[in-house]
């Protein structure tokens, strides 16, 4: 038997909105047999994994909380995707923005006077440094044509020993017995809190701004045409006067800074301080939110929760159930995998043919 | 330093390089086939986890070294019906597999934290093994080395002394020219992924049952990645690989020896020379490039969609 | 508010930055809790989160006190301004905090003097080593582990005073790989007994492998290494961890700082092994002196590596001195990094 | 089963086929028959199922319906591979060829596994030495030009000896002296008994070499005819299902003012396979039609590049507007002095084939049908503009808005032309206007192309074919190896003299048609 792809000319809307829940039906009856293996009940733990978490005015700050700097930097990475250039560096981008806006905030602390131009200016910073650091790839690939996919990769782990050697280093806090983080920040370098209970901080409102911005952007402007024509056809596109250098160079700072933004926005809101280690992993997991929101910002942002939402759940799972963190990790990639595979269901009609294989 | 201390520095060496030469080796099968396997490091730490679990139940070296492949295998076996079969894009389908496959690896290890089990053993032949300067380095390895060192020659002859290795190169130079052609794309793309996931297996139960003999959550720390770098870093070309996993695998080592020795640089800067150097290797690769073609197999990460 | 008293059992939680089944540091913490749990079936309750990223800790720690735990405990450093935040919200929940120097009302924080197991380690290392080179195989330059190699330099130095001792930091708390690696280097640069300050036990393995001798790290692990393992600096936080317990279940905890050794029962050394009696002895004899007060590691004079005087003749190293160690002893001829 | 048909069993037989797409038939109960030492033709417009229909043959697509047959058995094909069992071979028209491996390994794909690399040499050079094609085994196939490109897919062909040979529009990318090469190949092909088909739009060469056409439309076989008996105007009648009309010069408009001036444009390549230009100069007047004739790979593609400022110039003053130096300018802004450009590439490059009709139009109108605002689209302007196009220029496609790639070849073109012309450009530079395209759209946009002209414009077209150059340019001028001849009346010249030209062979002796440009400035290029 052989599988054929007939691509759908006219997407088909039932499918676009079936097959992702298709494929969380699934993964949950995939889940619903392993925790019956274990000897848990399945219907405890979706309510702990899938609905606890929402039932909660705290847990619900805290999905968006964990939501907003997934679905921020993967705005930016749709950007690059949709160009089809191709950032996987997310990750170091996104602690070098941390790393250099909080560099602000340390050189300030205990500073008099006023402040209030300090948080302003680390978020810039932050933005910046994170523009300037996706730069790097971006500008050996438009020179000398280098893979984006691999410098971008491998400048993760730079940017990562770069902050760990500053914050054991020239950042530490120097009453803090040599431990490695620097000074926590003053109050003029954090992120106001939007609700009573410290938990929701306005770096959640960035990332609701950027769903806004991008939605408009990339579907309205000449910008976010643009990107389309050069994604799809590199050669129509400078026909069309746009400059893929250009435009190349435009998506990874896009990208770049949203990361940087989200880094600096993580430091100055939930963390407060630096730190060796900034992120666990947002960035990373930002390129599959891209994708499981089809790089548009909305669906981005209904990924980015439903991501945010295992990973409370599952810290549920561990405190009320006592099922292994690992079982949450592969609950997550099981799902990753379904909602990609299912995919195929709406961009192509799936042919059983009967007869040979190829 | 002594003939002796050298060859010692050269086995940690070997030793160091197989796991990445090994998982690399198999990632340049499957690009060469044009596909990117960005899930190298879950199927190797999936790979480590049930080649561990497997040896210590059937008391069996060789047996979990053909599970810890199997396991990267069945891994591998998803990626490609997301990939190859319903055309889903690479590189989310790669993380994807790597979350899956961190998950996977610890609840298959779980209970099997804390065994210990004898490494694999090494090869001894009295007379050979312990011929001073070279002979634990020649003939004093584990079969892993050895074994990946087959693979270094046996890929390098499919790949450009065989029909089947023209055919993979071809297709990943330009699936929609083969297709016309009538060659099978889907099912050569879908045998070198599973080949890729298999390898990249066998180079974690290399790193569970003869590195460092038992297993522990997460212990590919990142190699995965470092294969995946290493197959640019080589421009897909077997040789190449083996020799950059020596260099990368020598980076690592030598400035661990380097420090034993006295000589102390930051830890960071080091740590972060693998890294750099694959990009300053890119850059220069790129600056000496012919004039048309290219290395990298061209329709490397696109996607091919067959029509009938 | 979640924090009320709960009417049935006592709810303790942990949060653990590694995994539990890392066999290091976060597994000797589950231990205790496991050890709780034993000691107080009917009257404990407990849970655990592992794997928490230090930067992103607030929230588990959070999710513990609102499921009403009454005490958590939260075992790494990098989880101190976390844990003082939610201590905030959450006045009646006990917080246990390890390895930091900040505390609050409701916030305690314990650590264990493991530079006391180190300097019994360099003791018996010094006397057994052949080839008078030890190799120290090291995470990061903190203070905790700067003291660690102190301690075993001087401990090496009691009983041979030209010992030498190379030091490897490899830059991570656990990646067996690395760890082997440089535990390869040093033997290879002629150490031939072998300490840690990492988690994994491969670098045990490696000396077993060779036929040298080393020291376990966190727990006992023998089993690893049966010919190499001379004894292992176990963390045992049973006995402070079921104190703390009882305390909160009779209403007598109080926001204090621990800093236990081997006289607390917090640092424990793995039963010695693979060396001679008269060597064990000693080690003994050195163990029962710390115990009982009479031998300090850091007693002066301590030199630094320049030759300045860190410790006074006569005097003991202070606690904040040792807490924030950031030199070498005199006669380790590296360069601390940074 | 298969009808019963006079003659001799045929030795390949198509019968009831039918291919759907979805809902769409490309094919819709084909029959043909395939005789052993005959040249058939298989004509019709663009989009009638040709290709579909070959495809089908070897064995690359499956179809709905019908049967395939050899020598009267019915045969499963169930990919190339059984085709090429079965003796049949196919020259693709856009190469199936991997660009990374060397000739040989290109050609090792398709034989058998037994074939040895040293015996596979030296089969090629013994059929290379037999029908005259060289190439060189070892040469990287990005190394290699269009010709040669294509005369490796002949010899992997040949060396299966196949029976039948498929040819999916060999000649329009070859110079007429490689044209008549391959017509010789084919011609001995035939003499030794093989069975060959033709697919072609150039309707000269298929009376010349063929002895049997059948012709489809809309999927289905409308008629069969002797192409030696027909005229070129009688098949494309054929084709299309209606007379085609002869296109109209406007009658007696003066000429303008010089609107587009090169002088003295030179440009050096970057490519392996790029033409330098040399010391182009060339005027265009309002009103004036001027073709530029030439064989493919002679410059046209740098030529065009160079004036629609995808290429910039080494110098402003080279290239002209309307009297404003624009050589250093991008296309947009070239476009704001009101020219407009149609290249030859319809997917890809005057056209990104997965995006719609509309926004195709956005392509290159963005920034002169006032469709942005501050940087904000107006899409309900884009929307109109687009379905303007499609009326007046009568573009056939499925559904309101669809992607510019699901239109046939000459529906595209017109969308292309008509989005072009219809911005009422003073300049138009057009590259191949008509290439691929049939009959019936061809004559509508070179109808449309000489309206333009009338209302006032300037025109360069850049085109291979001569007749439709002597059927719209007022004056025509070859391009070869980057050096143009100076441009003469259409009407004092003659497809024989512009013929040798293209050649190269023309300068000598003939004042009129002498290149423009000195000795040696063309032996610079060199
Ligand atoms: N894969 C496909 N999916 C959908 N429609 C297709 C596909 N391939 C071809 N078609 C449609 O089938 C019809 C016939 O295409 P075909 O390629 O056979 O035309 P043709 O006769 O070769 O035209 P041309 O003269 O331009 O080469 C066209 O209308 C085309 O749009
Ligand atoms: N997958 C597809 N879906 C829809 N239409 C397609 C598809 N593939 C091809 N077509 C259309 O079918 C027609 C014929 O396709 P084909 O690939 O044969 O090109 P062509 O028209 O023959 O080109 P040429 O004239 O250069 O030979 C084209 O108009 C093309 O746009
Ligand atoms: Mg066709
Ligand atoms: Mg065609």
């Amino acid at each position: 038997m052989r599988i054929d792809l007939s691509p759908r000319t006219n997407r088909s809307r039932l499918m676009d909105g079936f097959a992702p829940i298709l494929a969380f039906v699934v993964a949950v009856a995939i889940g619903g047999v392993v925790v019956a293996v274990m000897g848990r009940s399945p219907a405890t733990a979706f309510v702990t994994y899938f609905i606890a978490p929402l039932s909660e005015v705290w847990s619900l700050q805290e999905v968006a909380l964990k939501a907003a700097p997934l679905a921020l930097i993967a705005i930016g990475l749709a950007f690059c995707f949709r160009a089809n250039v191709w950032n996987i560096g997310a990750e170091g981008q996104f602690v070098i923005g941390g790393l250099f806006g909080g560099w602000i905030a340390v050189a300030t602390h205990g500073a008099g006077g006023s402040t209030f131009w300090v948080l302003p200016l680390m978020l810039a910073v932050g933005t910046l440094a994170g523009v300037a650091y996706a730069l790097i790839p971006a500008i050996l690939k438009v020179w000398l044509g280098v893979s984006e996919i691999l410098t971008s990769l491998m400048l993760v782990y730079v940017a990562e020993l770069l902050l760990d050697y500053m914050a054991r280093g020239p950042l530490r806090d120097p009453a803090g017995y040599n431990f490695p983080q620097s000074v926590t920040f003053d109050d003029a370098a954090r992120l106001p809190y939007l609700m009573e209970g410290d938990t929701l901080h306005a770096g959640v409102l960035i990332a609701l701004t950027a769903v806004v911005v991008a939605t408009i952007v990339l579907a309205r402007t000449l910008f976010g045409f643009e990107v389309r024509v050069v994604g799809a056809s590199p050669r129509a596109a400078r026909f069309a006067g746009f400059s893929d250098v250009r435009l190349t160079l435009a998506v990874f700072a896009v990208s770049g800074g949203a990361a940087g933004l989200a880094g600096i926005a993580e430091v100055a809101g939930k963390i407060g301080q630096l730190q060796p280690s900034i992120s666990p992993g947002y960035g990373f997991t930002a390129i599959i939110v891209a994708f499981l929101g089809r790089l548009s910002p909305v669906g981005i942002l209904v990924a980015a929760l439903v991501i945010a939402l295992t990973t409370i759940g599952g810290e549920g799972a561990q405190i009320d159930l006592k099922l292994p963190l690992d079982l949450t990790r592969a609950f997550q990639g099981l799902l990753l995998a379904l909602v990609l595979g299912a995919d195929a269901l709406s961009r192509y009609r799936v042919l059983f043919v009967p007869g040979t294989a190829t | 330093m002594t003939l002796d201390v050298l060859q010692m520095v050269l086995v940690t060496i070997v030793a160091a390089a197989t796991p990445l030469m090994i998982a690399a080796l198999g990632e340049l099968v499957v690009e060469r086939s044009g596909v990117l396997n960005l899930g190298v490091e879950g199927m190797m730490v999936l790979g480590a986890a049930t080649g561990f679990a497997v040896a210590v139940e059937t008391g069996s070296t060789l047996v979990g070294a053909l599970a810890g492949a199997g396991a990267g295998l069945a891994l591998s076996a998803l990626f490609g019906i997301l990939t190859v079969v319903l055309a889903a894009n690479q590189v989310a389908s790669g993380l994807a597999m790597t979350i899956l496959g961190l998950g996977l690896s610890g609840l298959v290890g779980a209970s099997y934290v804390g065994m210990k089990r004898e490494p694999a053993p090494h090869l001894t032949i009295s007379g050979l093994t312990d011929f001073p300067g070279i002979g634990r380095l020649v003939f004093g390895q584990d079969a892993f080395v050895y074994a990946g060192f087959a693979l270094v020659g046996g890929i390098a002859w499919f790949l450009w002394c065989t029909r089947a290795g023209l055919a993979l190169r071809a297709i990943g130079d330009d699936h929609t020219s083969t297709h016309a052609l009538g060659l099978q794309v889907r099912k050569v793309r879908f045998l070198a992924v599973l080949f890729g996931g298999a390898c990249a297996g066998l180079a974690g139960a290399y790193l569970s049952l003869a590195y460092t003999p038992f297993w522990a959550p997460a212990m590919t720390a990142g190699r995965g990645w470092i294969a995946l770098a290493l197959v640019v870093f080589a421009s897909w070309r077997p040789v190449r690989v083996m020799a950059g996993a020596m260099l990368f695998g020598g980076a690592t080592v030598l400035q661990l020896h380097a420090q034993a020795a006295g000589f102390g640089l930051p830890g960071q800067a080091l740590s972060a020379l693998p890294y750099l150097a694959t990009i300053l290797a890119l850059v220069l690769l790129s600056l000496g490039r012919r004039q048309g073609g290219s290395l990298a197999p061209a329709s490397l990460g696109r996607v091919f969609t067959p029509f009938r | 508010q979640a924090q009320e008293k709960p009417v049935g059992k006592l709810k303790v939680g942990f949060v653990y930055v590694g995994p539990v089944a890392d066999f290091g540091y976060s597994f000797q913490h589950d231990q205790s809790r496991k050890a709780l749990l034993a000691a107080m079936p009917d009257k404990v309750e407990t849970s655990f989160l592992e794997n928490v990223p230090e930067a992103d800790s607030e929230r588990s720690i959070e999710s513990l006190a609102r499921s009403g735990h009454q005490l958590i405990f939260t075992t790494s450093f990098g989880f101190m301004e976390p844990t003082l935040k939610v201590a905030k919200k959450f006045p009646k929940v006990k917080f246990e905090h390890a390895t930091g120097y900040k505390r609050s009302a409701n916030v305690s924080t314990y650590s264990a003097r493991f530079y006391e197991g180190r300097y019994i380690c360099g003791e018996i290392a010094g006397k057994l080593s052949k080839t008078g080179t030890l190799g120290y195989i090291a995470s990061f330059p903190i203070p905790e582990v700067v003291s660690g190699i102190n301690a075993f330099m001087l401990g090496a130095q009691s009983v041979n005073p030209n010992i030498k001792l190379k030091i490897v930091w490899v830059n991570t708390w656990f990646d067996p790989g690395k760890e082997a690696e440089a535990a390869k280097a040093l033997l290879a640069q002629g150490a031939d007994v072998l300490s840690q300050h990492t988690d994994s036990a491969a670098p045990l393995q490696e000396a077993e492998k060779q036929g040298k001798l080393a020291f376990g790290q966190s727990s006992d692990q023998m089993r690893f290494a049966p010919k190499a393992q001379l004894t292992s600096i176990v963390d045992d936080w049973d006995g402070y961890v079921i104190n703390e317990a009882k305390a909160v279940l009779d209403g007598s905890w109080k926001s204090q700082d621990t800093w236990g050794g081997i006289k607390d029962g917090m640092v424990v050394l793995a039963p010695f092994a693979n060396m001679p009696d008269d060597v064990k002895a000693k080690a003994e004899a050195t163990k029962k002196a710390i115990a009982d007060g009479t031998l300090h590691p850091f007693k002066g004079p301590v030199l630094k590596q320049d030759g300045t005087v860190a410790v006074k003749d006569g005097d003991n190293a202070p606690d904040p001195m040792i807490l924030g160690m950031n030199w070498y002893v005199k006669g380790i001829e590296d360069k601390l990094p940074n | 089963m298969p009808p019963v048909t006079e003659g001799p069993t045929p030795l390949f037989g198509a019968y009831g086929i039918v291919k759907r797409f979805g809902d769409f038939k490309a094919n819709d109960g084909v029959d043909l028959e395939i005789r052993a030492g005959e040249i058939h033709a298989l004509l019709g417009e663009n989009g009638a199922g040709k290709s579909t229909l070959m495809k089908i043959l070897y064995g690359l697509l499956e179809p709905t319906e019908g049967v395939v047959t050899h020598r009267g058995d019915i045969v499963k094909l169930a990919n190339p591979e059984a085709a090429r069992a079965l003796g049949i071979g196919m020259v693709f028209q856009h190469f199936s060829l991997c660009e990374n491996l060397t000739v040989a390994e290109n050609i090792a794909l398709v034989m058998p596994r037994s074939l040895g690399a040293r015996a596979l040499k030296k089969k090629m050079s013994t059929v290379g030495t037999t029908y005259g094609l060289h190439l060189d085994p070892d040469r990287p196939v990005w190394s290699l030009s269009a010709g040669e490109r294509q005369r490796i897919e002949i010899i992997r062909c040949l060396l299966q000896d196949p029976r039948l040979v498929i040819l999916d529009e060999p000649t329009s990318v070859l110079t007429p002296g490689e044209a008549e090469g391959l017509f010789t190949v084919l011609e001995r092909l035939r003499d030794e008994g093989r069975a060959l088909l033709y697919i072609s739009h150039r309707l000269d060469e298929v009376r010349r070499l063929c002895s049997r056409a059948t012709i489809l439309r809309g999927g289905k076989v409308v008629g069969a005819c002797d192409p030696r008996q027909e005229s070129a105007r009688s098949l494309a009648a054929m084709m299309v299902g209606v007379q085609v009309g002869e296109v109209k010069p406007p009658s007696g408009v003066p000429l303008g003012p010089e609107r587009l001036v090169l002088s003295n444009l030179s440009l050096t390549t970057s490519g392996l396979h790029g033409t330098a230009l040399v010391d182009i100069s060339l005027t265009v007047a309002g009103g004036e039609i001027v073709g530029i004739a030439g064989i493919a790979g002679n410059g046209q593609a740098e030529l065009f590049d160079a004036l629609s400022g995808e290429a910039l110039a080494p110098e402003a003053g080279m290239v002209a507007f309307d009297g404003q130096p624009v050589g250093r300018l991008g296309i947009t802004q070239r476009r704001r002095h009101g020219a407009c450009f149609v290249p030859e590439e319809r997917n890809g490059h005057a056209a990104a084939p997965t995006l719609s009709l509309s926004d195709n139009a956005l392509l290159s109108r963005h920034a002169t049908a006032g469709l942005s605002r501050f940087g904000f689209l107006r899409s309900a302007a884009t929307k109109a503009l687009a379905q303007h196009v499609i009326g007046a220029f009568d573009v056939r496609k499925a559904g309101p808005d669809p992607a510019a790639g699901t239109l046939s070849g000459g529906n595209l073109q017109k969308f292309l032309m008509g989005r072009e012309i219809m911005a009422e450009p003073g300049i138009l530079v057009v590259n191949q206007p008509t290439w691929g395209v049939d009959a019936l759209a061809a004559a509508h946009i070179r109808q449309a192309l000489l309206d333009l002209a009338g209302r006032g414009a300037a025109l360069l077209v850049i085109s291979q074919d001569l007749d439709e150059l002597f059927e719209i340019a007022g004056r025509i001028a070859v391009l070869h190896d980057g050096t143009l001849s100076r441009a003469v009346p259409a009407s004092e010249t003659s497809r024989e003299a512009v013929g040798l030209l293209m050649g190269g062979s023309g300068g000598v002796g003939t004042e009129a048609v002498a290149p423009s440009s000195t000795r040696e400035a063309a032996s610079h290029a060199h």
